[in-house]
This record gives C-alpha cells, structure tokens and sequence, in this order.
C-alpha cells in the first residue's frame, strides 16, 4: 500500500438567493407568504432594536451591548427552523435567534442594562442564557443534545458562535464530543469575518470553518449566511440530521456590519470601503428586494411592520426602565444557592445593615 | 442492611443505588465504563446501566461543559475527573458556568451536578496527580466543596450530592481508597454544609479532613497519651460553604486551635479558617493557631512526597506547640 | 525625563521600553497587535516590533501553553490575556506548567513569562469582566503575583516582572487605566516581593492593593479627619510571594488592622493576610482583623456590581469598626 | 452557485516495509547499514528498558512507568528524523524516542523512581520534560517551533502525543496555532488504539487522526507506525516542510502491546487475541527481518548488540539507584523560584529543624 488515499473529505456551500436576485427553484424551501413575511418581520426587529440599543448605549442608558447588524439572515433563518421544543444555545451577539424563539426585546434591553432579570429563562423556554466566555456553549449544547437522546425525545440544540471561537478548544471539544455521543445538535458558526479586530486568517490557517467539522468526524457545511432562504434550507437538513443523532457544523458566511461592542471601534482595524462594500450586500435588503419581487411584501405592509416593530420596542424600552427602577441590589444573594448557607445569610444581614445606616 | 465497605466500594455502591433510584442519574467520565474506572470506582455500573452510564472522550472540559448541558434538559449528571489536577483543563467550565448558572439566571435555569475526583497524596503517583486544590475550589461562590474521609462519610455526602440542586466539586482522598474498611449504612445520607465533631476535647481544636483525618486522629491520640490533654477533632466534610458555628463553638471552648491540610500552605483553607476565628472567636484564642500544611512548593514527584506531606509528627508537633503556647 | 502617564501608558510605554532594550521580549495576546489591544496598552507596539509583537486566536489555553516553549528557546513571552476571568480557560497550562516548570526540571527549564490582564470590578463591564482571583493565583506555588495601583508602580512592577526568571501573573485593575495620571521616572524598576507602606500611622494599619487602595485612602483621610487616629496603610503589590515583614512590623505597631479586597471573602486574600498575623503577631493584636471584602456571590452584572463592590463607606465602616473594638 | 464545492482533502497513508517483508523501493529511505543498525539498537535498547522497568516496578523499585513496548518503531523512526539542534517534546510514554535523543537510561530510571532528577534537561539537550497531562504539551512544541523562528534559527520541534489526547482542546489548539504562527513544529500522534481503556471509537466519531489537521489547515498524513522506515521517510519530509514553516500532523498507526501503565491491568479491556494478533505484528520483529534479508544483520551483531544494551541498562539501574541514595528531601524547596522567597526559607527551616528532632 506505499501510499494510498484513507479519507477524503468536502466541503460544499449553499446559496439559494443570490445577490442580483436568481433563485434556486430547486433549493428555496417551502414556506408560506406569512411565513416568509415572519421572517422578514424578524429580520426589521432585530435590526431595529440593535440600532435603539446602540444609541441608548450611547446616551449612557446601556451597558456594553454587542449588535448583530449585519448578520439577521444567518441568525433568523436558522431560529426559524427549529420546532417548538428544541433548544437555543446562544453567546453574547444572538439579539435576533434569541427574538425568534420568544426571548422579549424588554429581555434583552434588561440583560444590556446589566440586570441578570434580562437571563432569566421562561419556565417553557428551552434555552439558555447569554454566554460570554467565547467558545464556552456549544459544549453545553453538546450536553443538551445528548440529554434529549438519552431521555428518548426528539429535541434539539442549536448553538451559535463566531469565526473567532473555532479557536477555541471547548469548540473542538464540543464537535467531537457530538461526534462521539451522536449529540442531537446543531452548531451554526457565523463567520462575520472579525473577532474583535482579528481577521480570519490571523485566527486560523483553515480556508473554511465548515472543515473543522471534519477533525470530529461530523458533517460540515458552508452556507451564504446573508442569504436568509439558504440558511433556512441548510439548517432545516441540519436539523433533521440532528435528530436523527447526527450533528452538523453550519459555517455561516456573514459579515458583522457594526462594531464588535458598544466599546469598540472599528475604524481603528478596517477599511470603511469594506463596511460599504458589505452594506450594499445587506441580508434585510436582499430578502426585501425577494419579497417585493414575489408580490409578497408591498408599501403599505412594509410600513406598518416598520410601525409595528417600532413601537413594540418603544414599550419594551419602557418595561426595561420600569423593571430597572424597582430593582433590588440585595438579589445578589438570593440566587447563589438554592439554600441560603450561613455565612451567605451573615453577609447578606450585614449588607442591610449597612444600607439601612 | 449495613455492609462493611471501603472507600471506593462506597463510591461505587453508592453511585448504583442513585442509578436505580432516580432515572435522571446519569453516570460519565474517562475510563469509568469498561474499564469500571481506573480504580474500580464505577465498575460493574455500565453493564447494569448501559443507558445512562459513559465511557467519555479524554477531554475535561467538555465532561464538565456537556454536564451543563444535560443537567439543562433535567437529567443529574454525575461526572468523574480522573485525578483533580485535571479538573484544571475544565476549571473555567465549573467556574464560568457550572457555578453560576443559578445566579446567572436568577434561578430559572440551574446545575445539579456532581463533580467527582480522586485528590490528594500518599499514594506514590505519577506527577499532577496528588494535588489538593479544595481552597481555590471555595473560592468559587455558587459551588459546594466536599471532602469525605472515610467510607461511611462517603456514601453519606455523596448522596446528598447527588441530590444536591446546586452543583458539588465532591474530591475523595485517593490514599483513603482501599485503605480502611467501615459499616456504611445503606441509603446513608449526610447533609451537606455541616461538621462533624469526629471527638470532644476541652484544651484544643484540631481540624483536618481527607486523609489527613487519619493522621490527625493519630495525632491525637498520642498527645492525649503523653500529655493528658483532651482534645476536640472537627471535620469540615464540607469545605464550602463552611460550618463556620461547630468551629467556633468548639474554639470557644477549647481556646486553641490547629489546622492541618495537605494543600500548600499560602491561600489555604487554614487561612480561611483562622480568619473566621479571628472574627468569631478572638477574645477566646489562647495561642497562635497553628497551620499544620504542605509546604509552598509544587508537590514532588514521589521520592519526596513524604517530605512534602503533613505526618503524624508533624501534627503532634503543631498541636504541642499549640498546648504549650 | 519623567513622564506624566496613566497606568494603561505606563504599560505601553513600559512594553516598548522593554521591547527595545531586550531583543528576546515577545508581546502577544488577542487583538494586541493590529487594534492595540482593547484597552489601547499595546497601542503602536505592532507597527515599531512587527517581528515581535502578535496578535493571536482567540485560544487562552494557547496563548499560555505556547508562552512555555517560546521561553524554553531563550525569549521573554509577554501575553496579554484580554480579561483575567479568561486565563481560566488557560488555567491548567498556568498551574501544570508554567508555575512548575523550574521545579519540575530542577531548574534545567525555566518560564520566564509574564502574564498580563486587566481585572476587577468599577469600569460596568460585561459578566465575568471583573473578576478578581489573585488568592487563587497565590495558592498555586511557583507563580509570582502582582498587583500594581498606580501609574507609576506599574510601570516599575511590570518591569520587574517582564526581567523575573519567573513566571509572573500580573493583573492590572482596569478601573485605575484611565482614571489617575501620575509621574513615571524613566526605566522606573520596582522589586517583586516587597511591600510599599503607602503612608504611615500608628493606631491601625489598612491593607489594600489594586484599585481597592485609592478607595482605602479615601477612607482612610475621612476616618482620620473624623476621629483624629493616625492608620498607616500598606500596599503589598507583590500578592505572593507576600513581603510578610512589612506587614507583620506594622501590624505589631499599631494591634489593629483591616484587610480590603474586591475579591469574595471566603479563601479570598484577606484570610491569608490574617493567618499570617496570627502567626506572628498574635500577642500584638488588640482587635479582630477586620475584612472588608467582595461578597461570596458571583460578581453580578453591573446593576448590582455597586452593591457588591467594597467602597469608601464599607471601608470606613471596618476601619471605625477595629478602631473601637 | 447553488450548492458548490469549496474545499477539498484528501489523507494519505504511507507504509514501506510491508508486514510480508515486501519493500517500496521508492519510498525506502536512504540510510546507511550502520545508521540501519543504530536503528535498530536504540529500538532493542527501549524495548529492554521497558520490561526491565516493568520488572524492577513489580518488585517495587520503581512507580508507576508507563512502558512503549510495540511503539518502538513510531518513536525511533521519528526521533531519528531530527537534527543535532531539533527538539523533542514528550508525553509520558516517550522512553524510545528520549533515549534515541541522549536522555539517558539513567534518566528514565530515575524519573520512574519519582526523582525530580530524571527529569533534568542538561544544558545542550533542546528537549522539555516528560509531560503528565494528556495533550498539554503540543502547544509547547508549537512555542519551541514558533520561538526558534522568531529567532531566525532553522531547528523544528517533534512532540508525541496518543490517540486520547487528540481529544484535548489543547491539542487542537496547538495545531492551530502552529498554522497561524507558521510554526517549525511537526506533530506525531501514535495511535495506539487507546487511551487507558478507551478505545478510538469512544474517543472520536473521526476516521483518521491525520485529519484532525484538516481543522487547523495545516498538513495531515498517515504511515504505518510499526513501519520504522515509513516512519522515518515520513517524519523526514514532515521536517523539511516545519524548517519551512509549514507545520504537519502524523498519524502513526501503532499497538500498545503492554500495560498502560504498570498501576492498570488491560486483560479488564481488552482481549488476549488482540494482543497476540500485534505481538505477530511487532515492530521489532518486522525490522529485524529486514536487516537479516538485506544481510545487515547477523546473529553475532545480534547478540552483541544485546549483551551491549543489556550491560547499559544493568549500569544505568546501578547509577540509578545510587543516586536515589544520596536524595536530599529538602530539594524539595530549591528549584520553587530562582532565589527563594522569606516565606518558602520560613518553611524550609521549620523542614530542616523537623529533620533534626
Ligand atoms: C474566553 C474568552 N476570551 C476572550 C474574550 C474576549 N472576547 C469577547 S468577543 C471576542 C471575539 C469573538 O469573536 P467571534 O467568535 O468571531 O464572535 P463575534 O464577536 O464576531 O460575534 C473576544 C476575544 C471572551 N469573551 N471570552
Ligand atoms: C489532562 C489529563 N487527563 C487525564 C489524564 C489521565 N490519563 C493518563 S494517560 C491517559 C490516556 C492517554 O491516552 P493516549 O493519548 O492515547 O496516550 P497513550 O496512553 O495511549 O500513550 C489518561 C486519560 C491525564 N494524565 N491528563
Ligand atoms: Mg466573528
Ligand atoms: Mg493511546
């Protein structure tokens, strides 16, 4: 056998709405005009509420606050394709898949305000909160996928992360524990092209992120991730797969249109050509476009969704403030322990105490 | 039925009757299906739970990390690190998440996990692998920190950990493994977060758990022969959330105390401990406290570890020092 | 010619100083390079050492692991970890490794390298953004700890740790980057290990260290205006090894003392810092060592990070509190 | 672009001496008969080492000692790749590629005896100690391989590791880095079939350990790992590429014939038949053949060689245990920090007056 070939692997990509418009009759997925106006919906939430967010960051009225501008196609057309009861798994930068599945606009606001009242998860909800540390949740969507499996029920996980945790061990972690317990999970990675400031090709040599799926045996995939029908179709096989035991690595090719975080500026690391260049290949305009085209979304609909969209997140604005105004600092305690062990209850005497003085 | 067992036979008895009561046990970590772990501690759990009993990939923080995950979908994932030193590969995973996803999220979503692992020396061992790390471990708000020290403690507060609703770095003394024998009650349960006053004395306090427990009472013994004092011995058993009350209670009375771990000395438990006598007992203290610990240093490889580790002598000289002083 | 710098310039410019007086330094970390890190540290430091100055993945356990071998082929790894709760990721790297290094090999390898990172609380920063773990860091032997509080301490600690032939953690406390401008002699070299006595007194002595010390001697000018006692306040800047002297001479002199920190009370610094008295200046202390401390819960979200956070009253407090017991 | 290909791998697999004795003339490595026969030495020479461990640890002279036996070939092919300047960095079970680089005999005997003392680097070995945590040390070849080139210096570094640790983060990590960083590091994973009693299906859902490389972008490939001269002709031009910066991984498909260690017993995981199957399979044996069929080697260079390798293990267990006789305890505190601290002099005082008593 001196040297023979033992594997060979490849990486397709999927794109069903192309940027001028052409569809993939064969790949566009069977969803209804309300549907798709759903979906679309969504995509003008999302998009707003990241812009409100950012400039009452900027008013000192939220904490840091990381926008996913830019990447709702990736975000809403795979929410979209879960059922009911499968699960979330999101990081920090999942404003529009975490609107999907039901988490309020008045949620977010709250976690932005740096509330923990923004995390809490809705009894039905099956999801969990927002995670910091980069790279940290899939392994947790890892353990949920297989919790379903070893309960016998057909939920899944779905997980979100970024281009630059791929770098992270956990990650790798996570897709080869997946491969090894036939995990029931999902793991869409949106490449948006920067960690922070780091471009790609200084996080790894790897010429997709769809190819790490390959160290852990499992399927990957590259899909347009500002195509919005194309991340539907992909991430619905995905699923499916998913519940039959088979994970799946969606690399979902995006770009982030903002700035990492409220902290941030990016103009320090890139070019504002390349924020124009992508501007113009925006995921809400190119769905738009579709839509019109179709007869599906006309004048007077688009604007009563800008209406609608717009005032529901003027209340939830509101209900944030509200909730922030009745807020109590001695909830630091409360939620530590199931039961409040001794020298908790001391601490917690003590600090009334002083409040009190 | 009582049975007489050791400490890894009460893991393991213990680990089968939680299996069979709750359906939501789920049992995982390297080597712990087929092999019954690498010191027999789960054997015989995988071919009687097959099901909910895994053999895991050699990769620490995705078994800490996947645990969030399934206790999420309700199930209590018990889960083994093969030696403590290799909870550290997983230590952001336990503390980033595992110990707060209560807080986190206001309680909506929690972690009742159980974390078990052997710790501590005196079994020659391989480098890294006789570590004791139970200070660092207390200083992560949101976890619970037990220490067994001999069999019947095991089975005891390993149930409660079990079925503890927050989450348990539960470390059992690897020295103490097949060394003694015990009755062990059947469905034993000892509740986390409180001491036990392993004997009453009247003229000092010494405090020790693990394995060092053996050589304390040891210790004690033969102090109490030479010189006719009397001496209380405490066992935290469980090292956070300390039962600060049965220290101080047993302080005020005695007026002098010594603390013996395994665990370098800088930023030990010891440390905590008389900084809570110092608040809760001053005008009671008679002498220093004494810190009978490891010393500063990395524990060594084997040819030195009996150097490195506190021994009867150098209890019963901590405790002199304490009578005399 | 000094230098009126905050303490983030204090790090740039004593990064490039070191950069340009030591071929073998090598600076490295997550978005350090071509954005200047997150806080501006490294600001310029890409564009005047393109060869010696990186930008990495987004890997901490990388970032530490490769900082192990960069050293053994004879240079200075510098890193950056982007916040300290995020070296957990690179944890057992740092304990396995890069602590024991030296003493693994009898001294035939060492690990020169430094860790830098912003910690703590005060700047209303994301979860898990402002942490403060140096007791656990000081409880792993081998590793040498430092927090600066000015300006100028960090420049001349971070210099005397980027020229240690150990390996140093040095956590920077985020809230003091921008907010103090301060003298910065040149080439400014300030020895590990050694404690600063901020200002003298007599009747208590406040130990406090990173950003915690500015609030300590707001509260310590109040407390001596109010009552007319004079405090003496020491700064250890080296948390481990801890310059144990100047503290006990201190504590010996005035019987009374209080130890402020961010981090949670429970194993955190304070009951080392008290063990320490009890053990050498037992018969010297006329009250209770008083902590003011973080409290044992998770660092919350901003919203509630005020009420977690030690400040100026809680300090106050403590210090009225030993003064009068 | 509906559904395109984007990426595309393939993962060779290379043996040259076949188990039948059958040889690739073009892939043989050109060797001459002496460096063949010191070959072959340094692998009778660990062979002879391990059992002789395993024996002197039966009888309690040593502790826990991980033994090689039937890796021979993985590790002596590879290590003997390397230039004078090169570096090793080991796991735990590197006893055959240590002694190929000048550790001594004397060395692992001692390390086994628990003595710091073995695990010294005299000043001119550019090697790391013998690492215990699974998959930790890759990233330090990765920073020996990254450093030297910073540096401007051509020397590349070898790490081992096994087929369990490719499922640590850190493992994933490395070769990551060491594509971004271009780092001069060659990665040899000896697949030995397990990790203590886990088998590679329970490890990983991957067909190959060489694609594992995929993940990272950088070179992945298989050779036989009982196959000395694919080793070595492999390894080689997974050397020149490093010199180049451009890092390989290596899957080295081998057996570990004999316990994981002396503390485990495999007979509880593994059948006897699998064991005799690969005893048949030896890497020894299959290179001896060779030498003899090449008339290389004879049964007086044979049994030479063996008295030679039996005479300096014999010696080794000598110097071993004198050394082991004049250990000083208090060592113990020397090597903690370059100058010892006032607090670490306290304790090694309190050491000394304790020893005194
Ligand atoms: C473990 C960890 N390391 C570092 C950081 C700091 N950090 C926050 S976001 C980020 C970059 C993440 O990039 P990517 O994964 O591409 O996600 P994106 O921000 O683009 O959504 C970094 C380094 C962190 N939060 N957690
Ligand atoms: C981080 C870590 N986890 C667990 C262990 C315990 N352990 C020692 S060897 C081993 C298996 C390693 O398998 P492999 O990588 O295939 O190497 P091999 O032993 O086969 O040479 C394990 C789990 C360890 N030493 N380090
Ligand atoms: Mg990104
Ligand atoms: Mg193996």
């Amino acid at each position: 056998m001196p040297r023979e070939t033992v594997a060979e692997f490849t990486i397709h990509s999927v794109q069903v709405l192309a940027e001028d418009g052409t569809i993939d009759a064969e790949l566009v997925p069977s969803l209804t005009d309300d549907e798709l106006l759903e979906c679309y919906t969504a995509m003008k939430r999302a998009r707003r509420l990241d812009e409100r967010a950012i400039s009452l960051q900027r008013r000192g009225e939220l904490g840091t606050y990381a926008p996913a501008i830019g990447q709702e196609a990736a975000q809403i057309g795979s929410a979209f394709a879960l059922a009911a009861d499968d699960w979330v798994v999101p990081s920090f930068r999942e404003q529009p898949a975490l609107l999907v599945r039901g988490t309020s606009p008045q949620s977010v606001l709250e976690y932005a305000m740096g509330m923990e009242e923004g995390a809490e998860i809705p009894a039905d909800a099956n999801a969990l909160p927002p995670a910091i540390p980069v790279g940290s949740q899939p392994l947790h969507a890892v353990g949920v996928g297989w919790g379903e499996s070893i309960q016998g029920r057909p939920n899944v996980a779905l997980t979100y992360f970024g281009d630059g945790a791929t770098s992270e061990g956990d990650v790798y972690e996570a897709l080869n524990f997946a491969g090894v317990y036939d995990a029931q999970t999902v793991f869409v990675c949106q490449n948006n092209r920067y960690a922070i400031s780091t471009r790609l090709e200084d996080q790894t040599a790897a010429e997709t992120l769809a190819q790490k799926a390959v160290a852990a045996g499992i399927d990957g995939i590259r899909v347009d991730g500002n195509d919005v029908l194309a991340v539907y179709r992909v991430v619905s096989e995905a699923i499916e797969r998913a519940r039959q035991g088979e994970p799946t690595l969606v690399e979902a090719l995006t770009y982030r249109r903002s700035m990492h975080t409220t902290s941030d500026d990016p103009s320090v690391y890139r070019d504002p050509e390349e924020a124009d260049e992508w501007e113009a290949r925006d995921p809400i305009v190119r769905f738009q476009v579709f839509l019109e085209e179709q007869g599906i979304l006309d004048a007077d609909t688009k604007a009563q969704i800008d209406d609608q969209v717009e005032t529901e997140i003027a209340e939830a604005i509101g209900q944030a403030n509200e909730r922030r105004e009745r807020l109590d600092p001695a909830d630091l305690f409360k939620y530590v322990y199931a039961e409040q062990p001794p020298e908790l209850e001391r601490q917690a005497a003590a600090f009334e105490g002083d409040r009190d003085d | 039925m009582t049975e007489r067992l050791r400490v890894v036979e009460a893991v393991r008895e213990t680990l089968r009757e939680e299996l069979a009561a709750d359906d939501s046990v789920v049992v995982y970590g390297e080597d712990i299906g087929r092999a019954g772990g690498v010191f027999r501690a789960t054997e015989g759990l995988l071919e009687a739970y097959p099901d909910r009993v895994f053999d895991a990939p050699v990769a620490e923080a995705g078994i800490v990390g996947v645990g969030v995950g399934l206790a999420a979908t309700g199930l209590r994932p018990v889960a083994e690190i093969q030696f403590q030193s290799f909870l550290y590969q997983g230590f952001h995973q336990l503390v980033q998440h595992v110990a707060r996803m209560r807080s986190r999220t206001r309680g909506t979503v929690t972690c009742p996990m159980t974390i078990r692992m052997p710790y501590g020396g005196g079994i020659h061992a391989l480098e890294l692998h006789s570590e004791s790390f139970e200070a660092g471990f207390a200083h992560v708000p949101g976890l619970t920190v037990v220490i067994p020290a001999s069999p019947a403690e095991t089975a005891g507060l390993l149930r409660s950990a079990i079925r503890s609703p927050d989450p348990v770095v539960f470390m059992e003394p690897t020295r103490l493994y097949r060394s003694v024998r015990e009755e062990v009650p059947d469905e034993h349960e000892i509740p986390l977060g409180e001491a036990r006053v392993v004997d009453t004395g009247e003229d000092a306090t010494v405090i020790a758990w693990g394995s060092m427990l053996r050589e304390t009472l040891d210790a004690v013994d033969s102090v109490e022969n030479e010189t006719g004092a009397s001496i209380e011995v405490i066992d935290p058993r469980t090292i956070s959330p300390l039962d600060t009350e049965t220290i101080i209670e047993s302080v005020q009375k005695t007026g002098r105390c010594v603390v013996v771990h395994e665990a370098p000395k800088t930023s030990g438990m010891a440390g905590e401990i008389i900084a809570r006598l110092n608040e809760e007992a001053f005008f009671y203290l008679e002498a220093p406290v004494e810190r009978v610990t490891g010393y500063d240093v990395p524990v060594p490889l084997f040819a030195r570890e009996d150097a490195f580790l506190p021994d009867r002598t150098r209890i019963e000289a901590g405790i002199e020092r304490v009578l005399e002083s």
